[in-house]
């Protein structure tokens, strides 16, 4: 195992990927010569050329587009979003067309696509550029929805997305990309759809997923350790489709829950994790499901102020101790 | 210049088309058809002249006006009329409708309800195209009112930049639903747009299936030859509202009457008399065979069964080792179904963009206040 | 008090606020000339004058961001999208641009814009045409998003909207058009944010919104009436912000709830309510807060399996029967 | 001809961006600023030639490279810096931060982030204006790169079509991020393109402030006398890397030297000069004095506070009775503040679509197979 950064994981996927498999390829800004924005896509114009590692004009709805299209007839594109702010503006390619498309031609077709890029706060930089958006994408029938936060995971579940025949929305941690972690050598594969106890306990369950994980939630699990309280930490790792089997697991061991997301908490993904608790574990739950989420206004540039709008290990404590009853 | 035979075929094939669309107008009233169904009477010689210039293995895409596109290429008239009807037999089990026809044994890849969503699909397929190097070209058709989304500015960039095999197609029809494209678009002949992406643009009678075709086939093989896309102007009119629903009162009747005076079939028909190369029986005769055929296909729709209730659940994902639907194989137990099967090893051989040596200083060169563009279309 | 039907009472709204207040201006696809792709705006193209009233070309995310731009120096567009699904195309505009630009500036600008149009299932067109995405907007902060289930709400609720200071997301119910019901003569404006009692009960409250109300939870209610459950109906209207005193008032007299909603269940809004419900009422739910959705599917065309998809009073009375442990 | 004394007001608002700019670069190093910021430093022609051909009523919009724009048309330098930095006196409370710069009060509406978004919001000030009968300009700038979003060809469509008032600036620095536009563009002179919308497109040097400030006043002109939009192309050059955590390395050293040489404040320096116009000692105690402003400025932020924590709360909606913040009035007290108030109540006598009598009969004359458009640029 090497200790690698979660860039350099996504990197070895990318890598690993197109050299199995030829229909792999990657699109998107300054993914070619500049190596990516954040520099995830080094080296790989070098090694596969410049038809399969494509540096995009500034238009997201077109090369979208595109890539549906080549991924209707057998290639196996990676579209990369330089954010998911961005995005927004190829949100109809990617909802429209490709989650739809297996479905309207009645089986005829399938869209093996991944649309992979940096998603949540980037770190002062105001409101258009700071969005978590995977509330939104999980809405729609058709597509998967993965939010890796180690580099053990990106790797593997990037491996995964791209193997998948369905239309894939991969959104990594714009301030995860220098984190560095274990990650196993060789093929590693994680799959789409587990979720993974990052930390047993038996107090209190904390629901988590991308960035929050080791930013927010681990950090606040030991300061809540010092007190003596155990909490267990699930990463969900895939968003769309849910691990309802080890949430529901989790809960029933340890009757609490709090959800920790860095969007905003009116309508977030942290509403739907916390309807399922509360409906699937109801005779199990000693409290109402906490939720820790980032502060429904937009995010500001001030340094104090964007402090205020993430959530924190503070407020996850703070939370857990509220479903304690402490 | 078109053969006898062919001509012969492209009047069969638009009669095809006119008479199935009568019906599917009809089943419409009948309500055994509903939601939207836009009809693509009047336009017939644009996609039947078009379709002839290309070979079985080009692929095709279009809008929501999607009915005579595939059938010309060789769907099933019955299966296509069930897709209208939401039943089992039809192409996409029920799940499309009218605005969602697909037919991928015969190259016909959709069928968008999105106005231009298709534009950036038909690049990806021409991509993919030359990605894997085949010689294929892919035709995509809209409208002239999809001229105005940003989707057509994006893609012919890349497609023009990128030299994709792609012939667009805008059947300019004159109106986007109840509006003139003159009113709405700055540039209401689209084709004297293209320069805008260093394209290539034509505009053409789009109700003279002979024209149609031999400037297809000229531009398909420009294509083919490695040219890059091109925006194919075909003008010409829908003699029906934009749906069903649509009373077309922004029309004049006079207006209607005159283009109607231009309709692709009789304009064929006269060709073929007037050369002698069929008497009026042996075309009257083709066109009982159409409507009989088109018959067929209705009463094969109005005995097809819904699809079963579990089928609520499937299509939306696909499940690991699932296959693909080949619907003639489904629905006909058809045993000569050619389905496209595209490799999953082979070498990219396309240099996209290859680097000039004296990269990254290589420029192009640019004018300094010279390049000045006053007023005017491009 | 008229009976009108819901295009006429949003049609009314229209033509009294652009009488009252000559900022306030119609755009959108076939809205003048055609009357509106729903006859929406019918006549006010000749009242009104073609500044006022303006066909614009099928370009969503353009027409969308010059309204916005109107309305940062004074005006009060309205913008028409043709239907939620198209309006995809646009939604940076409204997301990045609209619910942001107060906050940008540090309160030096204002954007006081209606977006409004049909939304949900039109009735057999197929999945690119019957979504209904409330949740999606209601998930940005700098948004209000409305919903109305009837003509008098329709009307009231888009006068509101027009005179309210914030960017509106206002989603009309596209089978509710033709729906008629009682419209007070004369003023009548609904206040943003507040939720109406349709049917008061004492067994369940059934909280819903939009077409669902007259489609689906009345007829339900009836149903439940003669086995003698008394349902609680309570209309939320709007969607953001919720009006949360409202349904837990409802829920502490009940201590039972249902959520329906016509969009998918996945992430849809509904888990919002629900998740709201479970932790507010948490000691007062006798059971787990139940959900009615469309099912997490692509709309099909076909007929039977349109009506399998979308929410049914069937299933609404299945619901209430298993929060009443029946 | 600019006179003596507006080539001077120009040659200070250079250095004043210039000297403003590089102590924002100095203040990023120093981790007072964060996050992305964009510097203008190159391009200080463009900016400054424009805006001396604008009256003091006119509107002005930008992205994310905002900086000088607002400072050129009298924004305190100070409170702009304080934004920078993300405290309370910014102009913003420190809620935007470089790419989101905001100054009502002189016309400047932002400093936008998304690519290319703000070309549709300046065809809305447009929209506005017209509608109420006002005479007034906007000018929105944007970059090489962002002429391939699907927003400007959507914009200018309508634009055209409308005749809205607005100048449409292209600011041409070559290069997109770490992308030269002639890698990504198929007609990579960008004002080439302005055909396809019937728009009057134009190309000059952009680092000759004189230049662009003649071509601005005959195009602002033009504009304000109801001719419609114009995409003025100003080709400039960027000295610095696309934001301050970009090295830059697709470019040569070369190609930044020779283009340094260019430097719109030596040429005018030059010109002044050679015209005698002003004395060596003149100019750089303009300098000075233009350095001494940024250091008060500098001084000014470094004092100023972070905005309190409750503000986390404001601006995200406005709440009823809530007034607009007027930054100068509130930060530094100022009385002289002159807001623009925009009527409630006034008649709309724009025809914006006036009907002809034949409507709705009437069409534009449409050629048959006429308009050919051979490849190449419009
Ligand atoms: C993005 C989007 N906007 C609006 C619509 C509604 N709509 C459907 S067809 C149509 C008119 C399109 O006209 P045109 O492109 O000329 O094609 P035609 O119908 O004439 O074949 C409109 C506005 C839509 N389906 N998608
Ligand atoms: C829609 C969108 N896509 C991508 C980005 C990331 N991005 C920011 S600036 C930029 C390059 C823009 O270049 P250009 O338009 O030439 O302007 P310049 O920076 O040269 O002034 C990119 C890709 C963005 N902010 N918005
Ligand atoms: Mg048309
Ligand atoms: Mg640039």
């Amino acid at each position: 195992m090497a200790e690698i950064a979660y860039r350099e994981a996504l990197n070895q996927a990318l890598f690993e990927e197109m050299s199995r498999d030829p229909r792999v390829f990657l699109m998107g800004e300054e993914v070619a010569r500049y190596d990516g924005a954040y520099k995830v896509s080094k080296g790989l114009l070098d090694k596969f050329g410049s038809a399969r590692v494509v540096d995009a004009p500034i238009s997201e709805l077109g090369f979208g587009g595109l890539g549906v299209g080549a991924a209707m007839v057998g290639l196996r594109p990676v579209i990369e979003m330089m954010t998911w702010n961005f995005a927004i503006l190829a949100m109809d390619q990617i909802v429209n067309s490709a989650a739809k498309l297996r479905h309207m031609s009645g089986g005829q077709l399938r869209c093996p696509i991944v649309f992979r890029g940096p998603n949540g706060a980037g770190g002062r930089l105001s409101s258009q550029h700071s969005q978590a958006l995977e509330a939104n994408y999980a809405h729609f029938p058709g597509l998967k929805v993965i939010a890796p936060g180690t580099p053990a995971d990106a790797k593997g579940l990037l491996k995964s997305a791209i193997r998948d025949d369905n239309p894939v929305i991969f959104m990594e941690g714009e301030l995860l990309y220098g984190v560095k972690g274990e990650v196993p050598d060789g093929e590693h594969v994680v799959p789409i759809g587990k979720a993974d106890i990052k930390r047993e306990g038996s107090d209190v369950t904390i629901v988590t997923w991308s960035r929050m994980l080791t930013a927010v939630v681990l950090p606040a699990a030991e300061l809540l350790a010092q007190e003596g309280i155990n909490v267990e930490v699930l990463d969900l790792r895939t968003i769309k489709p849910m691990d309802e089997e080890a949430i529901a697991a989790s809960v029933k061991k340890t009757n609490r829950a709090v959800i920790v997301e860095e969007g905003w908490g009116y309508a977030g993904f942290g509403a739907h994790v916390a309807d399922f608790i509360s409906r699937q574990c109801f005779d199990d739950l000693d409290a109402p499901v906490g939720r820790v989420t980032g502060l429904d206004v937009n995010m500001a540039y001030a340094e104090n102020l964007e402090r205020l709008i993430l959530p924190s290990a503070a407020r996850v404590v703070e939370a857990v101790h509220q479903v304690l009853y402490r | 210049m078109a053969s006898t035979e062919l001509m012969l075929t492209m009047y069969r094939k638009m009669l095809l088309s006119r008479r199935f669309e009568e019906k599917a107008g009809q089943a419409y009233g009948l309500k055994k058809i509903q939601g939207f169904c836009h009809l693509y009477i009047g336009q017939e010689a644009v996609v039947v002249g078009v379709n002839e210039a290309l070979r079985p293995t080009d692929w095709v895409m279009t809008g929501y006006r999607d009915h005579v596109h595939p059938l010309v290429r060789g769907a099933d008239a019955g299966m296509l009329m069930a897709e209208l009807y939401g039943r089992d037999s039809g192409y996409s089990k029920g799940k499309g409708g009218s605005m969602h026809f697909f037919d991928i044994e015969h190259g016909f890849y959709g069928g968008y309800g999105i106005v231009g969503g298709q534009i950036p699909l038909a690049a990806g397929l021409g991509f993919a195209s030359k990605y894997r190097g085949e010689d294929r070209v892919t035709v995509c058709s809209f409208g002239d009112a999809a001229s105005n989304q940003g989707a057509m500015h994006e893609t012919f960039n890349m497609a023009a930049k990128w030299k994709l095999p792609v012939l667009y197609i805008v059947e300019n029809n004159r109106y986007g639903m109840g509006t003139d494209i003159a009113r709405v678009s700055a540039v209401p002949q689209i084709s004297k747009r293209a320069g805008a992406w260093d394209m290539r643009g034509e505009a053409i009678d789009g109700m003279d299936a002979l024209t149609v075709y031999e400037k297809a086939k000229e531009l398909v093989d420009w294509i083919r030859a490695g040219n890059g896309p091109v925006l194919l102007e075909a003008n010409t009119y829908r003699f029906r509202g934009h749906s069903m629903s649509d009373a077309a009162t922004y029309r004049t009747k006079d207006e209607v009457e005159l283009e109607k005076q231009k309709d692709p079939i009789l304009k064929l028909r006269k060709v073929l008399l007037d050369k002698r190369a069929a008497t009026e029986a042996q075309l009257d005769a083709i066109d009982d065979e159409e409507k009989a055929h088109v018959e067929k296909a209705v009463a094969f729709a109005d005995a097809a069964p819904l699809p079963p209730d579990e089928d609520v659940w499937t299509h939306t994902t696909v499940e690991e080792g699932e296959p693909d639907v080949h619907p003639r194989e489904r629905v006909l137990g058809a045993t000569d179904v050619k389905w496209p099967s595209f490799p999953s090893d082979f070498k990219v051989a396309w240099d996209l963009e290859p680097r000039t040596p004296q990269t990254p200083a290589a420029k192009t060169e640019r004018g300094q206040g010279g390049a000045t563009n006053k007023k005017g279309a491009a």
